[in-house]
């Protein structure tokens, strides 16, 4: 019988073929290929569902595939690792793509956009780059997957290429990823040359290797094994910063906007940026041996989800706001998994690929009514003229702002809460706490200062009084990724099964793999065992901490909300910005952000560069010019022994005989 | 003198099939004085090497050569020593039977509109009988014998176009220094039995220590014998009638010498330093002879390619390339150990075969380009590859082979060569220069080798052109040797093992 | 050492009586100096051209055929040593010790059939009719 | 009585010195030859004295293979210098340099 897993190779290459055919064929097919698109990603779905299904029937699936290097100390292969974990994001990743892929058909074609095959084709590979590494069963494929979600977010940022902008906030997306994948890179080659396997899973993976060398106190390269474990998976940790565009490697993000706006939602909600924050929780086993790194994790998490909250409130451009929104949301599930809410941190990846999904297909929908325009100054208004959009917008905003009970409320809580009890106990950890904590606050104010700019108020120009409509390939995802935000929390109502001692907690359970026979080494509780981290509730008691806990995030989340109805739900708002005073032009500017690192660039790296620029000129140039100029001259003296002169050729040859009766004779001892 | 074995005498079929076929030419020629007749006379003539190739190819799949207690049929050791079949020996028949035979079909077409058309073949079967048989002497006697007879053709050939004033120079330098050259081997095969009394190779090592106090004499003989292969292989300082030999003889003339005759050179060079001269001995003697060929390596080399990397003319560009090219063979002698250097050795053989394929056809690409007449310096042959793409790809992959770019032939023998030379400098740490020395001098080839490449397929024709013929002959000779050249490489496996046992049989 | 005395005195009145009639005849002609005298002597008849005049090309060709056929008897000598107490020897057959002399000699006529029909040995009457022949292309 | 080896061999080694000499300095192409010839019969003379010396026969027949070996590079060499002859319209040989470098 051929099992639910035989399948699973073809998830991935689905999304491929699509690729192909809109390759190929797509300018000569209805819809320029789109439809292909949608049948792959909508097949990827089915056999993603089935997975799910089979794992939840008890089952996972490690199976190396296909050997393409074979060495005596390690092999790399290409292989297929089904767990709850992938399993679930594969559900995630497709159902996004399969919505991205609908709502183009109303956002690009309907659009009369040029280029519309490539622009398939190059969705068809993201998804595929994706999914594939979603499945990868070592770190190598996943690295090269990872690589390729990034060359693909290069393409579709760089989509409109005739325009001055895209290209270069292509460029930097791709540069500024690829400096994290160049420590990745490395981090990838140390841990296969330290413990000769790549694999994430079974018995001989890196992670057992790493493990029983802490246990057995080896020491590598004169560090101690968890001492390197660490630079390991910081080194690893760098290609992850990159893509899930945390601080310091967060801002090609917002440029990335240059992008059409579904490519955009796939990138925030469920490919690229989760990319980053998915290899950590597949890799979490390794970091849970090395309590700095989970440190370093949460506190990188923990201000990213600040620093960058604060620059969404000043933002003009609805998906600039959304962008921020992103960078500070991921900020979150990287504080979740650094202070090893491993299931909080997961739940709110779903959660989030959700309503941001949401938000930006909300955000497309409000771009076509607004032809085009994304300014939210010019807009207003818009809440009766597009009830659907407003609504499920609605969804979106409330979800992401953390208000119960949309679905982003029972994550965010759940790793603010993990973030406190392990707070509690090491004092430390409170301060990524409290950045979280604060970040809720801004995020309140910023999503419904969105939603209250865009949708309330009245309209502030032309295109806002005449919305386009927009169709139902354009109010079908966005209906669906509503529900989602609206219910999705459901799947793990942490708080109300604590306090109601309710079994209700299903992703808990489904990521321990209580509902899947014989696994082992991936699953939460192993997780918790390995990193052993300690924990305290508020006076001493579960319960009270959850209510605390939650209420303090709630309140606020409301707050901030208030705060923004109080100064923008108005039928004129004006910015506030001024009030902000010297803070402002620092928020605007993204905290100098991008003048910082083009210092580093200008300032540090181009006069490096220009003095190994000089180097290689003057001295390797010269170097090599000099040898091409002596072996020319050379080859001129060589050439000139042969002066065509048959007399002199004789004479030559008789004088460098008796050179060689000579040198023999001499070294040979004839002539005593 | 000569005691006839009639069954034994059949072992050296290869270079007697390559005698009848000049017999035949010449009978036909006498019954039908300046015949023009090409199909016939080409056809005879190709017919001919081909036989012997297949025959040389046939006897060394069969086992002859490699000693009954191998497996084999035996070594064929024929009128006392003087002539030996053995591994080597059918080695380089096969070297000769291929460039004769690609020469043959090439020159169909190279000899339309000229005379002597039967003289030119029988010529050049002569002169490759010479070639073949000196493969299989194992005596001075029949070294000098065969090599005269490989030469004295050959100078004829080289000088055939007797109105043409560039052959004719050719020739008469060609003849002189090879006149010269023999005249200073024979002496040193005078000095040589002068210190041991024997002409055949195994009688001299024999009685070798009996030359202990001519030492002298005997080291100088030495000298001179090398200095006759050096000519005979176009190796420094004997070389400098390569350079205008080839270029003024008719083209498939050049391919037939740079590629059969020096083929042909280091054979016996191979034989008489490895059967005559065990370098044990030799050493104890003061004749170090494996540091001679290390000079005359690295010398040899850096010449040709030095020469090489300027030239404007195409066919003396190849000319001081094959000189080039005879330095990376002499790595086989001058990597040759007290204990050992089958390896070595066995590249070197290796790399004449596959030199025997690409070489031929680089010159046969030439000899191609006179038959169309579009001149012969670089610039002439820009833009050819539009006119004529077959033949460039051709020629493409002749140069890169040349140069030793993998995946073709030329890589992997120089490859070879590379690793036997590291591999003896444990011995002998010099090699570790000669080494250095085939790393420089290649790179330095892939320069030119690449820039007749860049004129042919990507600069743009000085003058325009119109369409070329497409010459039957010329063609399929140098697509064959194409094809060869990369088809050697899935073919290494089972080459490499002949060389390398053929090596290994000679070695003491 | 004595026979190099004999042959040391044979040289010496081997080179002495030459010179010395030489010189007898010096000291004894009489010196009348006339242009006539030092002309080139052609049977009496008037001296037409110099001395250095062109020979025909067929001399060469003769010549060369000569020497190359000349030279390969010598290789016959050795043969001819051994051919008959080789017989007598009983160790080899006629054939044997014929056979290889044969096939030299017909090589050898191959060769110089191929020059006799190739017009080495026809004697031409004159220069101009030689000429066209020796520089076809 | 005989001579010494040595005297042969010193004889045979002027022989060849003049022949090199010849060689190297006379421009007539048929001098060249000629002092060619002269080497060879330099090696031929230590070919027979070593044969004598050594007792054995395969110097003296080898000479014979030298001087019919000779005889034959001499037809082909006068064959090339009557062409280089109708081509230069002179037997020197170093006129013929076009080809050089």
């Amino acid at each position: 019988m051929v099992g639910a897993f035989e399948f699973a190779p073809a998830i991935a290459l689905l999304p491929l073929a699509a690729f192909v055919v809109a390759l190929v064929f797509g300018n000569g097919m209805p819809k320029k290929g789109a439809y292909a698109g949608i049948l792959a990603t909508a097949g990827s779905l089915l056999l993603s569902l089935w997975m799910l299904a089979t794992v939840a029937g008890g089952e996972v699936y490690n199976e190396p595939l296909y050997d393409w290097a074979i060495g005596d100390e390690i092999t790399f292969h290409f292989g297929i690792l089904i767990d709850p974990l992938s399993a679930l994001m594969l559900v995630i990743v497709s159902l996004v793509a399969l919505l991205v892929h609908i709502f183009s058909l109303g956002y690009m074609n309907a659009e009369g956009e040029t280029g519309l095959p490539r622009y398939y084709a190059e969705l068809g590979l993201f998804t595929f780059s994706m999914l594939a590494f979603v499945l990868a069963d070592n770190l190598l494929m996943a690295f090269m997957f990872f690589e390729l979600v990034g060359l693909c977010s290069y393409l579709l940022i760089g989509f409109w290429f005739r325009t001055r902008s895209a290209p270069s906030a292509a460029k930097k997306a791709f540069l500024v990823t690829r400096f994290g994948d160049y420590f990745f890179l490395i981090g990838v080659v140390a841990i296969g040359a330290t413990f000769g396997t790549l694999t994430f899973a079974g018995d001989a993976s890196f992670v057992n290797e790493a493990q029983s060398a802490i246990d057995a106190g080896e020491t590598f390269h004169g560090f101690g094994a968890e001492t390197w474990v660490t630079i390991l998976g910081l080194l690893v940790l760098g290609g992850v910063i990159g893509k899930s565009a945390q601080f310091p490697l967060h801002t090609w993000l917002p440029d990335a906007m240059e992008g059409p706006t579904t490519v955009s939602a796939l990138i925030h909600a469920a490919t690229m940026v989760a990319a980053g924050v998915y290899l950590v929780a597949r890799m979490f086993g390794f970091y849970a041996l090395s309590p700095t790194a989970l440190a370093i994790i949460a506190f990188v998490g923990g201000f990213t989800a600040l620093f960058a909250a604060t620059m969404g409130v000043v933002k003009d451009d609805i998906k600039q706001v959304l962008a921020y929104s992103t960078i500070s949301q991921y900020g979150y599930m990287m504080l979740g998994l650094g202070v090893g809410g491993y299931v909080a941190g997961v739940f709110h990846l779903m959660n989030h690929a959700f309503f941001k999904a949401l938000l930006f297909l909300g955000a497309g929908a409000v771009i076509i009514l607004m032809h085009h325009e994304q300014d939210m100054w010019k807009m207003g208004g818009l809440k009766d003229k597009a009830p659907v959009t407003y609504y499920t917008f609605l969804a979106g905003a409330l979800a992401l702002a953390g208000i119960v009970p949309f679905s982003g409320f029972w994550s965010k809580d759940e790793i603010l809460y993990d973030a406190i009890i392990l707070g509690l106990e090491e004092p430390i950890f409170l301060v990524a706490y409290s950045m979280g904590l604060l970040a809720v606050f801004f995020t309140g104010f910023y999503t419904f200062r969105m939603v209250f700019l865009t949708f309330h108020g009245k309209p502030r120009s032309e295109a806002a009084r005449d919305p386009h409509p927009v169709g139902m390939n354009v109010k079908i995802p966005l209906i669906v990724l509503g529900v989602l935000a609206l219910l999705a929390g459901v799947v793990n109502l942490a708080p109300v099964g604590k306090i109601a001692g309710m079994d209700i907690m299903f992703l808990e359970y489904w990521l321990d793999g209580q509902y899947t026979e014989g696994m082992t080494g991936l699953t939460y509780s192993e997780y918790s065992d390995t990193a052993g981290l300690d924990t305290t509730y508020i006076a001493g008691s579960q319960t009270i901490t959850l209510l605390i806990a939650g209420a303090l995030a709630l309140g606020l989340a409301l707050a901030g909300a208030i705060v923004a109805h109080v100064l923008y739900n108005v039928p004129e708002p004006v910015p506030h910005t001024e009030n902000l005073g010297a803070a402002r032009e620092v928020l605007r500017s993204n905290y100098y952000q991008d003048e910082v690192q083009v210092w580093i660039a200008q300032g540090l790296a181009m006069p490096t560069a220009r003095m190994a620029d000089r180097f290689d000129q003057s001295v390797i140039d010269g170097v090599v010019n000099g040898v091409s100029s002596v072996s020319l001259f050379g080859s001129g003296g060589m050439k000139r022994l042969q002066t065509g002169v048959v007399t002199n050729y004789a004479a030559l040859i008789v004088l460098g005989f008796i050179a060689l009766v000579v040198g023999l004779g001499v070294y040979g001892g004839w002539f005593v | 003198m000569a005691v006839l074995e009639m069954p034994e005498l059949t072992a050296l079929a290869p270079p007697m099939i390559l005698a009848l076929t000049a017999l035949v030419l010449f009978t036909y020629d006498s019954i039908n004085p300046r015949s023009t007749n090409r199909p016939v006379i080409a056809g005879v003539a190709a017919v001919g090497s081909l036989a012997s190739l297949a025959v040389a190819v046939w006897f060394i799949l069969a086992g002859v050569g490699t000693p009954v207690a191998e497996g084999g049929n035996g070594v064929f050791d024929l009128f006392e020593g003087q002539l030996i079949v053995d591994q080597m020996a059918l080695f380089f028949m096969i070297i000769v039977g291929v460039v004769t035979a690609l020469v043959s079909i090439a020159s169909y077409d190279y000899l339309r509109d000229h005379a002597y058309q039967a003289e030119y073949y029988s010529l050049v079967l002569l002169a490759a009988t010479g070639m073949s048989t000196m493969a299989a002497s194992n005596s001075l006697v029949t070294i000098f014998i065969s090599l005269e007879l490989a030469s004295l053709p050959s100078f004829a050939l080289v000088a055939i176009l007797k109105s043409n004033r560039g052959s004719v120079e050719a020739g008469l330098k060609y003849f002189l220094i090879g006149a010269l050259s023999s005249a200073i081997f024979v002496y040193g095969i005078s000095l040589v039995y002068g210190a041991t009394g024997h002409m055949q190779l195994d009688a001299i090592a024999d009685n070798l220590g009996a030359a202990e106090e001519m030492n002298g004499l005997l080291g100088i003989g030495v000298l001179m014998l090398i200095g006759g292969f050096a000519y005979k292989t176009a190796s420094v300082p004997f070389h400098f009638w390569a350079p205008e030999a080839y270029e003024g003889a008719p083209a498939p003339i050049a391919a037939f010498l740079s590629s059969a005759s020096k083929a042909a050179g280091f054979v016996i060079a191979f034989r008489v330093f490895t059967t005559a001269f065990p370098l044990d001995v030799m050493q104890t003697l003061g004749i170090d002879w494996s540091l001679v060929f290390i000079v005359l390596a690295i010398v040899t080399m850096t010449v040709g390619n030095f020469a090489a990397a300027t030239q404007n003319n195409v066919k003396r560009m190849l000319a001081y390339s094959s000189v080039g090219h005879a330095g990376y063979a002499l790595i086989g002698l001058a990597g040759l150990t007290v204990d050992g250097g089958e390896l070595v050795l066995g590249a070197a053989m290796m790399h004449l075969l596959v030199y025997g394929f690409m070489n031929t056809g680089a010159f046969l690409f030439v000899a191609l380009a006179e038959y169309w007449g579009v001149g012969r310096t670089f610039e002439d042959y820009n833009g050819l590859s539009k006119q004529a793409p077959i033949a460039c790809v051709a020629l493409a992959v002749f140069m890169f082979s040349l140069a030793g770019i993998p995946p073709f032939g030329g890589f992997w023998s120089k490859y070879f060569l590379f690793t036997g030379a590291l591999e003896a400098a444990s011995a002998n740490p010099w090699l570790l220069a000669v080494a250095a020395a085939l790393v420089i001098n290649s790179a330095l080839s892939l320069y030119y080798y690449s820039r007749l490449v860049k004129a042919v397929w990507i600069e743009d024709p000085v003058l325009e052109r119109e369409s070329l013929s497409q010459p039957t002959g010329l063609y399929a000779a140098i697509v064959v040797a194409a094809v060869m050249t990369v088809l050697i490489l899935p073919g290494f496996g089972p080459v490499a093992d002949a060389a390398i046992g053929a090596a290994g049989a000679i070695i003491p | 050492m004595n026979e190099w005395i004999a042959i040391g005195a044979l040289a010496l009145v081997g080179l002495l009586i030459p010179l010395g009639m030489m010189a007898v005849s010096y000291l004894l002609r009489p010196s009348v100096p006339e242009t006539s005298k030092r002309a080139t002597y052609e049977s009496g008849e008037i001296p037409t051209g110099g001395t250095r005049i062109r020979f025909n090309i067929q001399y060469y060709m003769v010549a060369l055929l000569f020497l190359v056929f000349d030279i390969e008897t010598v290789l016959l000598f050795p043969w001819a040593v051994i051919y008959r107490p080789a017989l007598e020897s009983g160790e080899v057959t006629l054939l044997e010790v014929l056979g290889p002399m044969l096939v030299f000699v017909a090589i050898l006529l191959v060769g110089l059939a191929w020059a006799w029909r190739n017009g080495a040995v026809q004697w031409a009457t004159s220069p101009r009719q030689v000429e066209p022949e020796a520089d076809r292309p | 009585m005989t001579v010494g080896i040595e005297y042969y061999v010193l004889l045979s080694a002027a022989l060849f010195c003049i022949g090199l000499f010849g060689v190297l300095t006379r421009r007539n192409a048929l001098m060249f030859l000629m002092s060619v010839e002269i080497m060879l019969n330099a090696a031929n003379i230590n070919l027979i004295a070593f044969a004598f010396y050594h007792g054995n026969l395969s110097g003296q027949v080898f000479a014979l293979f030298t001087m019919a070996l000779a005889a034959a590079e001499v037809a082909v060499g006068l064959g090339i210098i009557l062409v280089l002859y109708r081509n230069f319209r002179d037997v020197d040989v170093t006129v013929p340099s076009a080809m050089r470098w």
